[in-house]
């Protein structure tokens, strides 16, 4: 017996696997924008939506990768792809010793801290910290990645890199919905008092989730810089902090899916009014506005979880 | 000595702005626990508002410098101010019972549209003030020569927030404003319309933030559509700075940032400059989770 | 043996002494009652041994170890749990993701076993499933155990933070009047499951309004006036005591 | 049959899904002092704050002198002539005592008539007047009470509602805050009284009602209630 939901897998795999041979590599590369961008979404959801800290300012931790990987593979010509642990590790760190001492901030001072990161980070490209960055015209020439002796080079062979890192995000990303990690994170948006009063490490799990989330980014980082061969300060700036955190609430906060689907309505449904030039971001600014109001809890909000339980109680007839 | 007070004359100046824009935010905060984004876009309309009435109606020219920006900055504080309210009826009114995150959304989105709004109809080039609509004046004061502009904008900000202060402390409709920021239950015991002191706080503060954009005009000469954006954000800092929802610490967290800024600018670095506000910032919250002049609330369990 | 014992504990909020002085001490494997009017600082006494509140002044220990300064998580991972007395579930949460909530601190599995769910991270999390689905057994929810916090009725929502606070496997449990807001037959269904925590070596410590409820169940009462412990001792004797008399049934006017 | 002031029907009240009034029905006469008992979540003060209009009813009416309260929002409640005194007092910590008293007149225009009830209420707790540009939270807990009552005075109310207001008070206090009360009610102000402390509210009162899980139990004249076995046992305390 085949169940519904691995039919439902194998089709939707199937779509992803043969899309882009079905389109021009314009609207291949809008899909791996949008994967991109659905993976930092994924990222931030464990920040916002699991844990509901009011970050602002995830690029900067996607920043950090980035950069990581350009300065090391320009520098030392270490292979890009290498470096994605590293880039992990990097904005991990970096997240660990920013949150640490504004971790206990209620949330809009969160909030304002997050959008500060994120400022003095680009500030401090644009001024060519330590000499290594670039300034304003950022780092050029970053190598191609090489995967099995080919070089990943089209927005089609991208897109299958693109794919088959965010099918591993998303696996792991729901393992660890299901877990006593991710549920401890829940616990803490709905009620911290109660949380800590239950017996876990309120403070402790916030900065987990700030370095999870940033690990994440950074990694994405490093999938950019590839992608782009070249990074500029700019790409980093509140506007994306902003995207990213739309993403996430517009789609459904806490949900996979949800953040998916508001990766492919806020970063895919601009580009098809393309021809409204300039008042593009018009119509995107009051979409925003009105989808907030039509579906507060997001588009596709999150189920709660099932678990298997354990037989003798399953059937049993309680309330006795 | 000279440079040290040119540049606190300048962060003075630039801090009452920054002020202005924060009393904004922190109003809307204080009654409703909302973060109004969009109030950095307000400020912006306020600097293009400015501009158009200025040359369309030729204010300056008919009446003299001082009453027509006197009667300009009136007629640009009525409109953003009704530009504020009808902000909070569309984009915020509807959230009310939602969650928090949702209203911060709803918030950014409409920051985008008024953004582009203003980039749809002006344009997307920097505009010009005129060079000639105040006396290219110096005051000489404490050994050193201060452009006319920076003392009146200095001077008629302190006036705008002495008379806030005055409203929101000695008046019954501003008693009630802040007793509706403490407890809007309570409030609501008391014969306080909740709503209607909502609709004050987004005519008054827009108010105060399209006065801000147009001194911005004044000060700097030239406008641009993202221009609210970067002094939005220092705003808000200032708010969160004194402690986000309290008045007094909006003004004091205004000046203070205007000042650490110029200060910074001068005697650390010019392209710091930005960062240096945040990093104050932080530093400051740090110390002071609730900011300079916040209360620290223990919650009751 | 005494279990808790605290001692000249204080607390004030903003010059209001919440707390004066408070000493009494919690004998193992008994039920103790927490009574006096509203206000007199019972329940900030509660937060003061969960580490909700720090004190001012004064000890606390537990098991001969001073909890005093120790943050919430550590008091609780040493076998104190506890209820509020506003219930506080996870509202959005199903009943049994509430209880595994207790789980919590009894489990290891960081975030690398939980993104990989390692083998041991499964074995923890099945026992852990049983373990919860047994604490929302003892306390009768099982049959519940899907239905989301929010949707249950208040009466349940006390046994639900019960079983949360049971999950943790302490050695002793604070419950802030865990008969608020149940009818007769739930208050009495609280009675017998209270029996039933004796019976597994769990020390009560218990606030609660409902004297016919504390009179049956409690050893021992404190009883606390004004921020002040102004009586101690078996049922018989606190029925008896006329200070208590006066304070707790109010204003006695001699007209 | 005597006209009612208050008069609550049928009412119900929820919160989420949960129903925690299941169907009120109270009756309180000008000029009397009823009083409400039941243990803490039966439902006493969500009953006041839907009167106030705080809470919305999901079924049932509440008439004010044959206005029906239930429609208006909370701000109009105060209009009709209705105070709460709410649980906690609620006093607006960072504003003067002064400032508190002046929200309370906040629907009343004539600043003569202000003037002179805040003299009466003055009168009444001295220590207000004395502490007047004191900040309210800085007041301890029993002179909060007094300004939380006379804040709820300064509307000139025809009802005043009271949410414990021996709440966290010393007897002695508690006692003074009860005698107030009377000398409140013999103004010809009509009292609705929320209490734990049973036995003082009952002495106060005139009529009681037993409220428990939502419910409406019990209802008798006060000196009736004081002698009911029931009520002795569940709420003048088991242990006496």
């Amino acid at each position: 017996m085949i169940q519904p939901k691995t039919i439902a897998l194998i089709i939707t795999t199937g779509i992803l696997v043969s899309l882009p041979h079905f389109l021009n590599p314009y609207w291949v590369d809008v899909l791996n924008n949008i994967g991109i961008y659905a993976i930092l979404g994924l990222s931030l959801n464990i920040i916002v939506g699991h844990t509901g800290l009011f970050n602002l300012g995830h690029a900067s931790f996607y920043a950090v990768g980035a950069y990581t990987a350009a300065i090391l593979n320009t520098k030392y010509q270490i292979p890009i792809l290498w470096l994605i642990p590293v880039c992990g590790l990097s904005a991990g760190l970096f997240a660990m010793i920013i949150a640490r001492p504004i971790i206990h901030l209620r949330g809009d001072y969160l909030c304002i801290v997050t959008i500060g990161v994120n400022e003095i980070v680009r500030i401090a490209l644009i001024n060519n910290v330590f000499g290594l960055t670039g300034g304003s015209n950022g780092i050029f020439g970053i190598d191609r990645p090489n995967v099995f002796g080919m070089t990943i080079r089209t927005p089609m062979e991208f897109y299958y890199l693109i794919l088959v890192f965010g099918a591993v995000t998303i696996f792991l990303f729901r393992q660890l919905e299901y877990s006593r990690f991710g549920r401890a994170l829940n616990y803490l948006r709905e009620d911290e008092t109660a949380a800590e009063g239950s017996g876990i490490n309120t403070a402790h799990y916030k900065l987990a989730a700030f370095v999870v989330g940033a690990v994440w980014a950074g990694m994405v980082g490093n999938i950019y810089a590839a992608k782009m061969t070249i990074i500029s300060p700019e790409s980093f700036a509140f506007w994306e902090s902003v995207i990213i955190f739309a993403i996430v609430i517009l789609g459904g906060s806490g949900s996979i899916p949800g953040v998916i689907l508001g990766a492919v309505l806020i970063v895919g449904l601009p580009e098809l009014f393309r021809d409204l030039a300039s008042a593009r971001m018009f119509f995107f600014g009051a979409a925003m506005v009105a989808m907030m109001i039509f579906r507060t809890q997001g588009i596709l909000p999150p189920r709660p979880r099932q678990y298997a339980l354990p037989q003798n109680h399953a059937s049993e007839e309680g309330g006795k | 000595m000279e440079q040290f007070l040119q540049q606190l004359t300048n962060g003075l100046a630039v801090g009452s702005i920054y002020a202005l824009i924060a009393l904004g935010y922190t109003m809307v905060y204080g009654v409703l626990k909302l973060i109004n984004f969009a109030h950095s876009e307000l400020v912006t309309l306020g600097a293009y508002l400015g501009l158009t009435l200025l040359t369309s109606f030729a204010l300056t020219d008919r009446m003299g410098p001082l009453l027509g920006i006197l009667l300009l900055a009136v007629m640009v504080m009525g409109l953003i101010a009704l530009v504020g309210a009808m902000l909070d009826r569309v984009a915020y009114r509807p959230l009310r019972q939602s969650p928090r995150l949702s209203a911060v959304v709803s918030a950014l989105g409409a920051s985008i549209f008024l953004q582009n709004t203003i980039m749809l109809i002006y344009g997307a080039r920097f505009l010009n003030y005129p060079h000639d609509i105040l006396p290219k004046m110096t005051i000489h004061m404490m050994g050193i020569d201060v452009p006319l502009v920076r003392i009146l904008i200095l001077f008629v900000s302190l006036v705008m927030m002495g008379g806030l202060f005055f409203f929101i402390q000695k008046t019954r409709i501003g008693t009630a404003i802040r007793a509706a920021a403490i407890d809007q239950g309570a409030a609501k015991l008391m014969g306080i319309d909740v709503n209607r002191v909502v609709l004050l706080v987004f005519l008054v503060g827009p108010a105060l933030g399209g006065a801000a954009g147009l001194m911005l005009g004044l000060y700097y000469g030239q406008i641009n559509f993202t221009m609210g954006w970067s002094y939005g954000l220092k705003a808000f800092t200032a708010a969160i700075l004194g402690g986000i929802g309290n008045i007094p610490g909006a003004m004091l967290g205004g000046l203070l940032l205007g000042v650490i800024e110029a200060m910074g600018a001068t005697y650390i670095s010019f392209a710091w400059k930005d960062a240096i506000a945040f990093l104050v910032l932080i530093l400051i919250l740090i110390v002071r989770p609730t900011g300079l002049l916040g209360e620290r609330v223990a919650e009751k369990v | 043996m005494t279990l808790l014992s605290v001692s000249r504990l204080t607390k004030s909020f903003g010059g209001l002494m919440a707390v004066n002085s408070v000493s009494f001490e919690v004998a193992s494997d008994s039920v103790v009652g927490l009574i006096g009017p509203n206000g007199a600082g019972k329940t900030t006494v509660f937060n003061l041994i969960t580490g909700i509140y720090r004190a001012d002044q004064g000890e606390i220990l537990f098991k001969d170890k001073s909890i005093v300064r120790l943050p919430t998580h550590r008091i609780i991972s040493q076998g104190i749990a506890r209820t509020f007395q506003t219930i506080r579930l996870f509202q959005n949460l199903s009943a049994l993701e509430n209880v595994l909530a207790g789980c919590h601190c009894q489990m290891k599995s960081g975030v690398i076993a939980s993104l990989f769910h390692t083998p041991r991270q499964r074995r923890e999390e099945k026992m852990a499933l049983e373990e919860a689905m047994e604490a929302l057994a003892f306390v009768g929810l099982d049959s519940s155990a899907m239905q989301l916090a929010k949707n249950l009725s208040y009466g349940k929502q006390r046994l639900l933070e019960i079983a949360r606070a049971l999950a943790t496997r302490p050695s002793l449990i604070v419950l802030d009047e865990p008969a608020g807001g149940m009818n007769e037959y739930e208050t009495w269904q609280l009675v017998a499951l209270i029996e039933k925590m004796k019976e597994r070596g769990i020390t009560v410590l218990l606030i609660e309004h409902d004297m016919s409820l504390v009179m049956k169940v409690c050893e021992n009462i404190v009883v606390l006036e004004y921020g002040s412990k102004i009586a101690e001792g078996t049922p018989d004797e606190i029925k008896t005591d006329p200070r208590v008399i006066e304070a707790y049934l109010g204003v006695e006017e001699d007209d | 049959m005597i006209d009612m002031l208050l008069e609550i029907v049928d009412l119900h009240v929820s919160y989420g899904n949960i129903e925690v009034l299941h169907g009120i029905n109270l009756k309180v006469a000008q000029g009397e002092i009823v009083t409400i008992l039941g243990a803490n979540g039966a439902g006493k003060s969500t009953t006041l704050l839907t009167i106030s209009g705080l809470v919305r009813a999901a079924k049932g009416a509440i008439y004010f002198d044959k206005t029906p309260l239930h429609k208006l929002h909370a701000h109009k409640v105060v209009k009709e002539g209705i105070a709460q005194v709410p649980e906690g007092r609620r006093v607006f910590g960072t504003l003067t005592v002064q400032e508190n008293l002046n929200l309370g007149a906040f629907v009343s225009r004539d600043s003569a008539r202000v003037k002179r009830t805040r003299e009466w209420i003055h009168q009444l707790f001295p220590i207000l007047a004395e502490r007047r540009h004191q900040l309210a939270g800085t007041l301890s807990g029993g002179e909060q009470q007094m300004l939380a009552i006379g804040r709820a005075l300064m509307s000139e109310p025809r009802i005043l509602l009271l949410d414990e207001p021996s709440l966290g008070l010393a007897p002695l206090l508690v006692k003074t805050i009860f005698q107030t009360l009377r000398q409140i009610n013999e103004t010809g102000v009509t009292v609705l009284l929320v209490e734990q402390n049973a036995r003082a509210a009952l002495k106060l009162a005139n009529r009681g009602y037993v409220l428990e899980l939502g419910k409406i139990v019990l209802e008798d004249e006060a000196k009736a209630l004081i002698s009911n076995p029931e009520v002795q046992q569940a709420y003048l305390g088991g242990i006496a």
